[in-house]
């Protein structure tokens, strides 16, 4: 049994590491109320599961280890009992751990009426997000970063562009599907501000494992700021070489694809990049939002993130220069 | 008021839509109608000698081919002596003379042509039109051009609209007050509506106004006064749009453009918001898909109605406008007659844009009856459009229950309409604007409205609001309808046919068979030998001319945005060219 | 229980012992050479070649195992393409489940059913032969797939759109849904063959009560095969429509649904647990009683529990499908079900600690995997009861949690279980015992190795590593944990390359075993090591659950079968009074012709569907050939 | 034996290499090279670039270039004027009969610099890549029989029997 024993002593080096942990993207840091719930709900499950198999694993030790008496019939019909006892103790751990799932979500599923409402789009592989408003024009389009209020409860209406994607931001909520041709949602209320990560946890291709997204928890204020500021059009070129990168964005196949609002890129195929340098992360949370990481996704996408729908457009030293510096100032 | 009436009798008269004809008549018009196209829309001929008793004997009086297989969906135009058509893109624009024993052709003007404007549409252009001495007319790669009609000389040519943009001509403009009134197409291609006055003697630009954007260039000012109140709001043409989406919104003015002279008054319709996907451009999407009333001399809007806000199903609103003069519920009234592509008629007060009366006349199923109060029709949810999915028996299909061609004599008070009758089923995709690509979003499958035939010519009672007779046509009526005077009723059907009904019962009198479908508006003139003539154009082209030939695979049930399958029963084009016939007494 | 039957010169009643055992050997023999090799309907040679096939297949699974811990060992890896990482990955979940795991419990059952039950040879015989010849080519097809560069690369449960005709483009979905077919194929002829030979085929006195519990559990298994596999063939059946002939059962543009696959799949897709699970926890219970030298405690409550979980099997597929956006009450529902689960495992685990309580347990290999089995298989059984619950399974679905708990309960739970009864049938199969010494060495190496492999995998799976990602980027923090998982992966490969070479080694080398090396009860036990063609000289009679513990020096018999012909004893299905004798099929190469037709047919129309209207011709000309009258004299009652 | 068995594996290797092959990535020099085909002076047929040939067609019965051209044809709004290959106010695609030539090259020039009669050019839009992709793409809609790359039908509304069914043959004269 020695290795049976290391690896017991392993888990509980391993729960010990668990206590400690805390993540950007991690079930066991939970940032809000539903995810807390989970949470409690999961360390009742532990508890519980470790518990019976401490017992099992125990009767089982007293079962190979003991002192062999001659058989007895009383003895068995006595174990029948236990058994017998066993399997009610089991019927009745079960049912409490379903009452307790049951009761956990009993929340969630209440309707919130002054939910903030997103739209997130599962697209291969990135994620479009959509700010709706009653007013249309008050409505705006920006990608893989979700920016949300904390304290005021957001629901999250999914759907899948191409194959199905899965949402899931952990520290805040349970994961929910975006099927093509159905439309799930998902409701949560962040209290901590914060930079949550999520990733699509659905597989769906060649970069699914780089599909990741940002929540950002903010007070009610800076949201609002940044609300405003994303409805603005683009900032206009500062500098000389900036203008040449919009010329270059508007003339060179960055348009047919991408929209800068302000400028003649209008194109819905790729993530809109009016304000591309206000996100932390390019492609899907591949590389940070620096001029020179610009350049280089440009430069070669395919090499960064291979499989992705972005193309290699040819372009020379200089214009990658200029189309970064225009970019990296798309605040 | 009887003043009134008799003038308006008098325009009716001199005008005529495609009637104009000898010296003697246009000296009586009023100098603004010059004897040009005039802007009532009623496509009415005050000629009578054509009648329910002859007509049976009409003849073809003389053929003459345009040498072209676009789509001939234009008016022919008497001018003088003069008989002059415009063939389609790549255009050519042809003068015959009317005084030899039969047409020839005293001159002939062919404009440089852009070939990457063929792209941008697919059906035809409208037709020349005169004032004073000149000729103007549209060509579908963005110019307008005046001609000397003795001569065939350009007298200035303008290039008005930029197909680079998607934009394209294919109306034809109109003469207001010394004024080349035209607007442009190009919903399709997310081209954003204008309409814009030039100067007639010089064409210098005057005024334009757009039909998506800020206030300013949309002409809405302290004048602006619609009838239901949503619109006094600012900029609502950035305020029901996404961010930016307005530009390129479409909104063209491709449909005809009224003018009123006793009111100073244009009246357009404008096109559908692009893209056809609406979960693209969520808003009302003004002012696309409505009615403008402008003021003449400034382009200034009076008052818009809304008739398909949000536009589902990417119908416009640039069918058929008329200008009546009738009692409408007690009492005359200037009216503003409009049956739209979704399927309904619309009975307007043209002074305030307030709707009166909207019936349907075909059945309809995407919305479920007219909420006057609102001013808008109430949709039928079920027949929502969603972005991803597909919405099935949608009806009417588009491009729409009507096209342009509707008519209305004061004789029998009734409105001719050519009918469509198709459903549709729609799927609407994410689409991606660039410019001078299509711009659409959406595949459509068309089939024949269950039970009916697929096109009808329809006589429609204004007052009652219902249909007094129709005629049914095995395909889609594509083309315009002429009432005359004399009793008549003349229309083409896409399958060959030119025919002639009794005006007031719908009983067919009178047809003859041409070697093309006929997608044109007939016209009435008096020849100069004192007889009435009746013309037509022949010649299908674009979508149903292509159906029917090699360029269309049926197997796709979305080639031709659907319009391919609604056309299958048409039979094969013996000879593509285009033709005008026109017909006589014997 | 002997039958008087009027003495008749070839009857085993008329003749003596060595006559006999000759005429019986020359009747069922394979012969020997190539194409005697290949018309084989033995049931003990197939069930070779198949359990050796399914080990393959491990072993080559295991292989991409490794790949894929080699990639995932160090943050932004290259070693791997995304493309290949998601060929590797499909082809090893593929593998496993269709061509090692499920195969292999059939094949274990293919030998041993036979055995236990006491019969000569499988029910439908050539079936038998023709679903190894599938099989085989199912698992080739997919391998040289992947050696192509054209594997499947939409993860073994081939969600819709992506395995779609849209986004799975080439011919790699439609490989995986054609090696789908062939695999199906195999395991619904097995099940069949398994059903009617448990059913029908049992030795006299063999009464329902009686039964070995392997033998119940593969009764069981292959009903849950027979009403789950159909479920998988219309899904992949439909996928290949839609993908090839451009139906729209999955397109919701339609009114198709992309739901639909996810249901259909996962109602095959959950029973196919219990599948591999059901085989594996009969053959804890025939093999627990002979390492705790008492009967088995609860006989009558363990058949309970597999007959319980067969049903309760087709009740909780839906918990695959939790995020997907499901009603509430759907979703309660399905938690209640799936948790119920937990009764079924819980009253056979509290049986076996109550066997082994009451036994004296004897720790050889086989009692050794039976103990790992127990401490790895509770774990995974619990948490199984934390995904089955919907709030916590939005949290750990698709995620490394479940990856670690579905390896818990299929390593743990099947192929600790499965090793265990190699080393236990092992020496009735070659003859030879397996090394002892190797054997603890194996156990010790698979469960640390395990342990230490998959058990962090919970941890990074709440830490919010998702499944099937080809990489992951250094700032996640996953790195320290990976690397530790990928070294604990060698252990893990160190335990089963030792399991090879033992067993490799035993089969040529290893010390011979007599008929019942173990002292085990039952009646494989009863022939020799490895056993005759015949499986029996005379059909042994049953008048016990543990027959060989209750008459230890003979066996009674029953008698009256010929010997120059092959004769089978057919009989009830409750009692098993004898009825009928049945003569059962000889040995034929058309199975293998109808194999290759079938296989013509279904990789052709992968290319184009006229295969199958092409393809239906050979296979009609097979199977008229393997039909055809051979004027064999009715069966007897 | 054997070596027939060896050989026949090579084959299938190669034929399965050559069709299922993912390759994303055009290194600068290639893609630069790719777009320097040979046009005939009207403008109809040419000779494609050489290291088109030297790669040995790769856009040409790939399956994923196939694929891939299939969705640049959706997402570039080809759709628009020839609808699904069955044409509108541009010509039909599956038809089989090619105003231009069905040659590669001529398909390639028509997509990158346009025809005169509207077809736009998408120089400027596409990448050579890209383009080769779309005229792999658009020569398979349009080929008299289905090739084993040819994709299956989309997740959308039904228009036309998939690329895989349906070998483009001209319909009989004087359909419909």
């Amino acid at each position: 049994m020695k290795p049976g024993r290391a690896a017991r002593l392993c888990f509980l080096l391993l729960c010990l590491c668990c206590a400690g942990c805390t993540g950007w993207q991690s079930a066991m840091d939970p940032q809000g109320p539903a995810a807390r719930r989970l949470d409690q709900l999961f360390w009742l499950f532990t508890g519980t599961a470790a518990l019976i198999w401490l017992l099992v694993m125990l009767v089982l030790a007293l079962a190979l280890l003991r002192r062999r008496m001659p058989p007895e019939a009383v003895a068995e019909h006595r174990s029948t009992v236990a058994v017998g006892g066993a399997v009610a103790a089991t019927v009745l751990i079960i049912t409490g751990l379903t009452f307790a799932s049951y009761l956990a979500t009993r929340q969630d599923s209440a309707g919130h009426a002054d939910a903030l409402v997103i739209r997130v789009r599962g697209f291969q592989w990135w994620w479009e997000v959509t700010y709706p408003d009653a007013a249309p024009d008050h409505s705006f389009l920006t990608a893989n970063e979700i920016h949300i209020p904390v304290g005021r409860p957001v629901r999250i209406e999914l759907a899948a562009a191409d194959v199905i994607h899965s949402f899931w931001v952990p520290n805040l909520a349970g994961k929910q599907d975006m099927i093509p041709g159905r439309d799930n949602a998902l409701t949560f209320t962040v209290q901590q501000p914060g930079i949550y990560r999520g990733q699509c946890a659905e597989f769906c291709g060649l970069q699914h494992a780089h599909m990741a997204l940002l929540v950002v928890a903010e007070p009610p204020e800076a949201f609002e700021r940044w609300r405003a500021a994303q409805l603005a059009e683009a900032q206009a070129p500062r500098t000389p070489e900036a203008a040449e990168g919009q010329r270059l964005l508007e003339i060179k196949a960055c348009g047919a694809c991408h929209t800068v609002r302000g400028t003649a890129a209008a194109g819905t195929l790729g993530p809109d990049l009016t304000h591309l340098a206000s996100r932390q992360y390019l492609a899907a949370g591949m590389l940070p939002v620096t001029r020179g990481a610009l350049a280089a996704w440009i430069a070669d996408p395919q090499t960064i993130k291979p499989g992705n729908n972005m193309p290699m457009v040819s372009l020379s030293a200089d214009e990658l220069q200029a189309l970064s510096a225009y970019l990296v100032d798309l605040k | 008021m009887a003043v009134m009436r008799i003038l308006a009798a008098l325009i009716t008269a001199a005008s005529v839509l495609w009637s104009v004809s000898q010296p003697a008549r246009s000296e009586v018009t009023p100098a603004e109608q010059g004897g040009a196209r005039p802007g009532d829309g009623n496509h009415f001929s005050p000629l009578d000698q054509l009648t329910p008793a002859n007509a049976s004997h009409l003849k073809l009086y003389a053929a003459f081919p345009t040498g072209s297989r676009g789509a001939h969906s234009g008016a022919p135009l008497v001018m003088g002596n003069m008989l002059v058509v415009l063939t389609p893109f790549p255009h050519v624009l042809y003068a015959l003379d009317l005084r030899k024993a039969k047409p020839e052709v005293a001159w002939r003007y062919e404009p440089a042509s852009r070939g990457m404007a063929a792209g941008l549409t697919c059906c035809g252009t409208g037709g020349p039109v005169s004032y004073g001495n000149h000729l103007y007319f549209n060509t579908v790669d963005g110019r307008t051009i005046a001609l000397d009609p003795a001569s065939g000389a350009v007298l200035w040519d303008v290039q008005a609209a930029d197909p680079a943009l998607g934009e394209t001509l294919t109306g034809a403009p109109v003469i207001a007050r010394g004024q080349v009134v035209l607007g442009n197409a190009g919903d399709d291609f997310g081209a954003r509506g204008w309409i814009t006055a030039r100067s007639a003697t010089t064409g210098a630009a005057l005024w334009k106004h757009y039909s998506t954007g800020p206030d300013a260039e949309v002409g809405i000012g302290p004048g602006f006064a619609p009838p239901y109140p949503t619109d006094r709001a600012v900029d609502r043409g950035i305020t029901t749009w996404p961010p930016s989406a307005w530009q390129h919104g479409g909104g063209g003015v491709s449909g005809p453009i009224l003018w009123d002279a006793s009111a100073g008054l244009l009246f357009h319709g404008t096109g559908h918001p692009a893209p056809w996907n609406p979960d693209q451009r969520n808003g009302d999407n003004r002012w696309t898909s409505g009615l403008f009333a402008r003021d003449v001399t400034t382009g200034e809007a009076r008052w818009f109605v809304p008739v398909n806000p949000h536009d589902l199903y990417a119908l416009g609103s640039t069918s058929a406008l008329l200008l009546v003069e009738r009692d409408w519920r007690g009492g005359p009234a200037p009216l503003l007659i409009h049956p739209d592509g979704n399927g309904h008629v619309y009975v307007l007060d043209r002074r305030t844009g307030k709707v009166l009366s909207a019936e349907p006349f075909i059945p309809v199923n995407a919305t479920k009856g007219f909420d006057l109060a609102a001013g808008a029709l109430v949709r039928d949810p079920a027949k929502a459009i969603r972005s991803g999915a597909t919405t099935r028996g949608i009806c009417p299909a588009r491009p729409g229950a009507t096209g342009a061609g509707a008519a209305y004599s004061p004789r029998t008070g009734l409105l001719y309409i050519p009918v469509r009758r198709a459903c549709m089923d729609m799927e609407a995709r994410d689409t991606t604007f660039m410019p001078g690509t299509a711009f659409t979003g959406g595949n459509l499958r068309l089939s024949p409205a269950p039970g009916l035939s697929a096109g009808a010519l329809v006589g429609w009672d204004i007052a009652a609001g219902h249909a007094v007779w129709e005629q049914a046509e095995p395909l889609p009526v594509e083309g315009g309808a002429l009432a005359t005077a004399g009793g008549l009723v003349f229309y083409g059907t896409t399958d060959g046919f030119f025919k002639a009904l009794d005006a007031g019962n719908g009983v067919e009198l009178w047809h003859f068979r041409g070697s093309s479908g006929i997608v044109g508006q007939p016209i009435s003139y008096l020849g100069p030998d004192g007889r009435q003539y009746v013309a037509v154009l022949a010649g299908l082209g674009g979508v149903p001319g292509s159906a029917s030939g090699r360029e269309i695979d049926m197997r796709d049930a979305t080639a031709a945005n659907g319009q391919a399958q609604a056309l299958r029963a048409l039979p094969p084009r013996a000879d593509g060219g285009g033709m005008l016939y026109i017909f006589a007494l014997p | 229980m002997t039958r008087g039957r009027p003495a008749e010169d070839l009857r085993d009643t008329a003749l003596a012992e060595v006559e006999l055992t000759h005429g019986l050997a020359r009747t069922w023999q394979t012969p020997s050479g190539f194409w005697g090799a290949l018309a084989t309907v033995d049931h003990k040679i197939i069930g070779r070649r198949y359990i050796a096939t399914a080990f393959v297949f491990l072993a080559l699974g295991g292989v991409l195992a490794l790949l894929m811990r080699w990639q995932l060992a160090r943050p932004e890896s290259r070693i791997l393409s995304p493309d290949l990482y998601n060929q590797v990955f499909t082809i090893h979940g593929t593998n496993m489940m269709f061509l090692f795991a499920v195969p292999v419990m059939e094949a274990m059952a293919v030998y041993l059913v036979p055995l236990m039950v006491g019969t000569r040879n499988i029910a439908v015989p050539r079936l038998n032969a023709f679903s190894y010849w599938m099989y085989l080519v199912g698992g080739v097809l997919l391998w040289v797939a992947f050696v192509l560069d054209m594997g499947p690369d939409v993860g073994w449960f081939a969600y819709v759109p992506l395995a779609g005709p849209q986004y799975g483009a080439g011919k790699r979905a439609d490989i995986w849904a054609q090696m789908i077919t062939f695999t199906e194929i195999s395991a619904l002829a097995v099940a069949v063959e398994i059903v009617v030979t448990v059913l029908k085929q049992r030795a006299p006195g063999m009464s329902l009560d009686r039964i070995p519990l392997f033998v119940w559990s593969m009764l069981v298994t292959s009903f849950i095969i027979i009403l789950a596999m159909p479920a998988v063939m219309v899904a992949s059946t439909s996928l290949i429509l839609d993908r090839l002939v451009g139906t729209h059962f999955f397109n919701p543009a339609e009114g198709g649904d992309v739901l639909l696959w996810q249901h259909l799949f996962w109602f095959f897709g959950h029973p196919e647990v219990y599948i591999i699970f059901l085989p594996a926890v009969g053959m804890i219970s025939s093999i627990l009683p002979t390492f705790t030298r008492r009967p088995i405690f609860g006989y009558l409550p363990l058949v309970l529990a597999l007959v319980g979980t067969g049903i309760l099997a087709f009740g909780l597929w839906v918990h695959h499908m939790f995020t997907t956006g499901l009603p509430r009450v759907g979703e309660s529902f399905f938690t209640a079900s799936s948790m119920a689960i937990a009764v079924p495992s819980g009253i056979q685990i509290f049986c076996w600690l109550a066997t082994i309580w009451y036994g004296r347990p004897v720790l050889k290999t086989p009692m050794l995997f039976i103990l790992a089995f127990l401490f790895t298989f509770v774990i995974g059984g619990l948490t199984g009861v934390m995904v089955a619950s919907v709030p916590l399974d939005t949290q750990v679905h698709d995620t490394y949690f479940v990856v670690a708990h579905f390896h818990y309960v299929l390593v743990g739970g099947a192929v600790f279980p499965l090793l265990g009864g190699v080393y236990y049938w092992f020496p009735k199969i070659t003859g030879r015992m397996m090394s002892e010494r190797i054997g603890r060495w194996v156990v010790g190496l698979l469960l640390a190795g395990f342990n230490l492999t998959f058990f962090p995998m919970h941890i990074l799976g709440l830490q919010g590593m998702t499944r099937r990602i080809y990489t992951y980027q250094a700032d996640m923090g996953w790195g320290g944990m990976n690397l530790f998982v990928s070294l604990s992966s060698l252990v893990l490969a160190t335990g089963f390359l030792l399991f090879f070479i033992d067993a490799f080694r035993s089969a040529r080398h290893g010390a011979p075993a007599g008929d019942n090396p173990w002292g085990a009860a039952t009646l494989e036990w009863a022939t020799s090591s490895p056993p005759p063609p015949y499986n029996f000289v005379r059909i042994p009679v049953v008048e016990s659950a543990s027959p060989l513990w209750d008459s230890p020096d003979a066996l009674p018999v029953a008698t009256g079968l010929r010997m120059d012909r092959r004769e089978l004893l057919v009989s009830t299905v409750a009692d098993a009074v004898p009825e009928a004798r049945e003569s059962s099929p000889g040995n034929s190469i058309w199975p293998l012709w109808a194999a290759a037709a079938t296989t013509i047919l279904l990789i052709a129309s992968i290319f184009t569907p006229w295969a199958v209207v092409w393809g239906a011709i050979p296979v009609t000309i097979a199977l008229i050939g393997w039909f055809w009258p051979k004027g064999t004299p009715e069966d007897e009652s | 034996m054997t070596a027939l068995r060896c050989a026949a594996l090579v084959v299938l290797a190669l034929a399965g290499c050559k069709q299922e092959e993912r390759a994303m990535r055009l290194d600068p020099p290639i893609a630069e090279a790719m777009d320097a085909v040979a046009l005939m002076p009207d403008g109809i047929g040419g000779r494609p670039p050489e290291v088109h040939v030297a790669m040995g067609n790769p856009y040409r019965g790939n399956a994923y270039q196939i694929s891939q051209g299939k969705r640049l044809y959706e997402w570039f709004n080809c759709r628009g004027c020839h609808a699904d290959g069955g044409g509108g106010s541009g010509p039909a695609l599956m038809d089989g009969w090619w105003r231009y030539g069905p040659d590669l090259v001529s398909i390639y020039v028509s997509i990158r610099d346009g025809r005169p009669n509207g077809m736009p050019p998408f120089r400027d839009r596409l990448t050579p890549e890209q383009i080769w992709q779309l005229t792999g793409y658009i020569q398979m809609m349009g080929a008299y029989s289905a090739s084993a790359a040819a994709p299956g039908r989309n997740d959308r509304m039904f228009s036309r029997p998939s690329e895989n069914r349906a070998p483009a043959a001209a319909p009989a004269p004087g359909q419909p």
